[in-house]
């Protein structure tokens, strides 16, 4: 008999009655194929649900809903559970009436329907999108209880549209003079953000597609820009124009929000990339360890300047790591999951986890960030996070450096 | 022969016309016209200030949109308190190029009826915001014409960097940290831990976590952590 | 003015009015965020469902839906459009009150809740699931209209669980005279089945999460068997229980189904690796091509046994062929996207695809399988797929070798 | 001590016996007992013929279990019209291990109450089919002493092969086809096409297709092909 066998049972113990007692599902007859044409969670993981932070936007139009990274398991976010960032609403546009339009410094401005646009050379590419302000809420100090506030404006998946260069190409832009390009939304807010040529040129994608069906409403039905690395602002919903330019457009949220407070009290404008940052989604804030023994501890990493190169975890709050397992594909731009082995001994511990990308990019300590961008920023924070293993097994958010 | 033939069709001017409504700071896409403070007033009492409030001053729906400038700011193009405060920044203070204001307010606003505002109602109600904040005057007129002038008047005109590598993505990172291993300098204790009452601020935890797995959601309704 | 200005326009036209007048959602204020706290496809979307074929099967509780292949994109497979095939209906079972036994030739048979499976160390990948029946009414004649029929007993996920091999070892398997494992079910099918002990070993996983989120119901929440390469059948739903033994089990759907009637009256057992495969999801059969001119034409390839290397396509029928982009990642065992330029000239035309895998296999035509298996077989076919154009525009499913 | 410490217990003999069910070929996991062609003709009729037919020939929830097998077969232990014929295959067509029947009805017939039956029920009634497929006698008494015996009765018990590259990852494939690029032979014309009436046979092809896109399903309700 093996070690196990010591866990001994109280004498007499015939067994678990889950299992003596046949269930129901083993001696009856279950629903049939499509009783569900399109399907559903199960009801027991009704807790998973993307949900607001109380207090961080005056109004529920021109806010954040949160992905519960704490109950997500891999790199691809499941549609129903993608974070939203709206800045006047969210809508349900007939894809007959959408159209986009290519202006600007082109030879040609041209009007695309979606059917003209789907019948275009094709790509799908799985990307992370992460909002410029997720984790802002900690610049400061410690705020929220859950990863799901801490870092769920991020979300992933396997997008499936055109190259922007093909509709660039197709209009016979400026190749001389076009050094940007604008990309605008059809819904109230019709955002607007600039996106400088070399990125539109590179990977940027006009995409209808995500996670292998039509993208979602809230998501930007039916077409949507997808800027891989860049924060998710840029990634212009219901998209239905893109202008060619010589100057950036200083667009309202590129001259009022989005923008980081440097200390000597100047604004950096275009802060666009999402630098290379991980975090533990499992155990973490606001969960309690069952018991002592062993546990996998999971999370993601990403970059937004390429591959997840290697992973690391402390469990001692940062003094040692270990190299955790990346679960591959490990791709550019994209969430890397990350798992390694622990074993939990009941007494106090700090999880934390460190990515490296393939510029050789060192995810940094919130320290480092603050000692060259200040307190008052909310922006890029891609610090280091810290979760604290209590006695009782209880994890809560801690600032460690 | 086009590449694709049979995709896409020229876009008519009028169309073009219809969805080509950015401004630039160059302000190139600039609609001629003219609004005056006092028209602004008008417009920003009946269509804006129930959120924004009668002197851009509401907290309520968004941060101010007025407050914060001064004078030496204005002279300055740099907003002092930015420098030194830890202030909530309204609107005035951080904006550097007037065509933002501009083109977001035509696009935009007011809010659950943008794109709504005529183009001398948008003039006009920029106008008047800049004349709440002190920087025009009361009898002032903004045009096409004088709008440029108007852009050298903005408290924050300086206030903008662009040199830094979170642009370009072969850009440097700000920060260099070092994957240290093994026995690493670390500061002692937690420098921030979760404020008690923002344990259950989220509401329960409990109900925000899967009931199976080896982890279970904290209940945070009226129990301290343990 | 460039080729396209040739196009001309009505006299007078002034423009399309989807764009001169400004569609509601670009003047007013849409919905907020949580609007819907797990969201759903849009309203546009709705045709795309999972459905059964009629006549194929007596009852719905052991049937078959199908996935809307010809209307999905990339290689990840919406969760709630992921095909279904139960033999005793679905269940949407407590997790809490679920259990796996590991028993059989092992030193310690032991019980594990799902509290400690998801406590183990955890891996993710993404891998095609195929029915072993999938174009099994293809095998004659052409007997269905559209891709969904004939090839929508396809889905592909990432799927997260634990390997099969570190239960084994937890439990001290015996690797000497340990040659199969059986997998068997919670339902009332309590479906079993074989798995030989080099698969067991290698990549097999059991699973609890797929596409981010927990298993859906019909997918066997909370814990499937994920056998990669392997004929869908395998892949136990609901997972009770992995026994050790010397001998295969020859299980019903073993001895009575999924067997294949060769031509000497014979059947062939345990046939279970889905060989490599391909067929162009869009145009395919059932559609109608708008207009003449350029199409991106997209389909599927995957094999059982490693990473799709090529997948040419051809539009004449099978006379020639092009080779077409593969979008990355290519993943053993895994769905690959493929995409191709076509310039519709509005004549006749016949689409092909076929994929090759990394052990150099060529997709086969059907007359090639029928050389081998004779006519009367239901599964494993995994012939090249032809659409034929009209000049209509329609395309229908006809067979040409 | 563990690799996994905290993870999985040992699973007690009651709980092993509860679920431990399968029976193997070699009849590994079957129970003793016995049970009789009369008690399973009892079962068959109030248990199984509503679906199955009182001869086990329904065709109406599933192909029919009994018939297409002859005494030649049970001699020969292969079923000749599997060599032959193409009609539809019944169950005992195919066949070839009675430990597949036992364990297949033990643990999921009938169908709406599956594991309902007792030891003898499944016995009497996998030996009442068998009687009406006239492989045992209405007298036999079917039990685990003789069931070995009776497995060299079933008429297809010859009838399976293991010999092919689809159950080895590594083994061959079937067909070796080559990938011609240029100036292939092929058929002329199509060797079959959607038969006219299969054309609608899953509904209006219109709804199952996106409404948007370069493609729009074809109506198939009430029209020809075009
Ligand atoms: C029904 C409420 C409402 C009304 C009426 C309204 N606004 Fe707003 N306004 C908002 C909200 C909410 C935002 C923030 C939108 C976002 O998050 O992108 C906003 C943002 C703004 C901003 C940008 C502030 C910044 O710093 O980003 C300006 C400027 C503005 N409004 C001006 C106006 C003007 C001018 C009018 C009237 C013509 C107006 N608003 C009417 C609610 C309103
Ligand atoms: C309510 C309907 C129903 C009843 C009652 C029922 N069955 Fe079935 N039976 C089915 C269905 C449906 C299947 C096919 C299940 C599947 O697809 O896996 C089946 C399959 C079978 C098979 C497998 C046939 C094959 O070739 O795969 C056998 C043997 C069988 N039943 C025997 C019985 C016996 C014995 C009883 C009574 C003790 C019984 N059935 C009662 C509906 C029924
Ligand atoms: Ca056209
Ligand atoms: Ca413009
Ligand atoms: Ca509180
Ligand atoms: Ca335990
Ligand atoms: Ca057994
Ligand atoms: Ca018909
Ligand atoms: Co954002
Ligand atoms: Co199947």
């Amino acid at each position: 008999l093996g070690a196990q066998a010591a866990i001994a049972q109280p004498p007499g113990y015939k067994g678990d009655s889950a299992i003596l007692e046949l269930p129901e599902h083993s001696k009856g007859l279950g629903q049939p194929v499509a009783a569900r044409a399109y399907g559903e969670p199960s009801k027991f993981e009704k807790n998973l649900q993307r949900r607001e932070s109380p207090g961080l936007t005056r109004v529920a139009a021109a806010s954040v809903s949160f992905a519960p990274l704490q109950g997500l398991f891999g790199i691809i976010t499941p549609n129903g559970l993608h974070f939203e960032r709206h800045h006047q609403g969210w809508w349900d546009i007939d894809p007959n009436q959408h159209r986009l339009m290519v202006m600007g410094m082109v030879k040609q401005a041209k009007v695309y329907t979606m059917d003209d646009l789907m019948r275009l050379p094709s790509m799908s590419r799985m990307h992370f999108i992460e909002c410029g302000a997720n984790t802002g809420m900690e610049w400061g100090n410690v705020a929220v209880p859950t990863v799901q506030y801490s870092h769920g404006m991020l979300s992933c998946c396997e997008f499936t549209g055109v190259k922007l260069s093909t509709l660039l190409d197709d209009c016979g832009f400026d190749r001389k003079n076009g050094k940007f390009v604008l990309a605008e939304g059809a819904d109230g807010s019709s955002m607007t953000r600039t996106i400088p040529m070399d990125r539109a040129l590179d990977d940027v994608m006009v995409a209808w597609a995500m996670n292998g069906e039509m993208l979602r409403p809230e998501n930007g039905y039916p077409l949507r820009l997808v800027v891989p690395g860049i924060q998710g602002v840029s990634w212009v919903k219901w998209l239905r124009r893109i202008e060619v330019g010589d100057e950036p457009w200083g667009t309202k949220d590129e001259t009022l929000h989005y923008i980081d407070l440097m200390p000597d009290g100047t604004h950096r404008q275009y802060t666009s990339i999402q630098e290379c940052k991980s975090v533990i989604t499992t155990p973490s804030g606001g969960q309690t360890l069952l018991d002592k023994g062993f546990y996998n501890v999971t999370g993601l990493a990403w970059s937004g300047r390429g591959k997840i190169t290697r992973v690391d975890v402390s469990v001692d709050g940062g003094r040692n790591w270990k190299t955790a397992r990346l679960e591959g594909p490990t791709l550019t731009k994209c969430l890397t999951r990350f798992n390694i082995d622990w074993v939990w001994n009941g007494g106090p511990a700090v999880l934390q986890s460190r990515a490296i990308d393939e510029t050789g990019y060192v995810q940094p300590k919130i320290n480092q960030l603050r000692a060259t961008r200040g307190t008052r920023s909310i922006y890029h924070n891609n610090a280091i996070q810290s979760w604290k293993v209590a006695e009782s097994g209880e994890i809560s958010n801690v600032q460690i450096y | 022969q086009t590449t694709y033939p049979g995709v896409g069709r020229p876009a008519t001017p009028a169309e073009i016309t219809a969805w080509d409504i950015d401004v630039r700071p160059d302000f190139k896409g600039l609609p001629a016209g003219s609004g005056s403070v006092a028209k602004g007033q008008v417009v920003w009492e009946s269509k804006c200030a129930s959120c924004h409030g009668t002197f851009g001053e509401s907290n309520e729906w968004f941060a101010p949109i007025v407050g914060g400038t001064t004078a030496e700011d204005v002279k300055a193009g740099r907003v002092k308190t930015l420098v030194t405060g830890d202030v909530s920044r309204t609107t005035l203070m951080k904006l550097s190029t007037i065509s933002t204001l501009w083109d977001y307010i035509n696009r935009a606003m007011p809010w659950t009826a943008p794109k709504s505002l005529t183009t001398e109602e948008v003039y006009a109600v920029v106008a008047y915001i800049l004349n709440l904040g002190d920087i025009l005057p009361s009898d002032f007129v903004l045009s096409n014409e004088n709008i440029a002038q108007v852009q050298e008047k903005l408290p924050n005109r300086k206030g903008m960097r662009r040199d830094h590598g979170l642009w370009n993505v072969k850009g440097p990172g700000d920060v260099r940290n070092v994957a240290c291993m093994k026995d690493c300098p670390v500061s002692s204790g937690p420098a921030s831990s979760l404020p008690e009452h923002a344990r259950d601020a989220h509401g329960n935890l409990a109900e925000q976590n899967r009931p199976v797995g080896g982890v279970r959601g904290a209940e945070t309704t009226g129990k301290p952590a343990l």
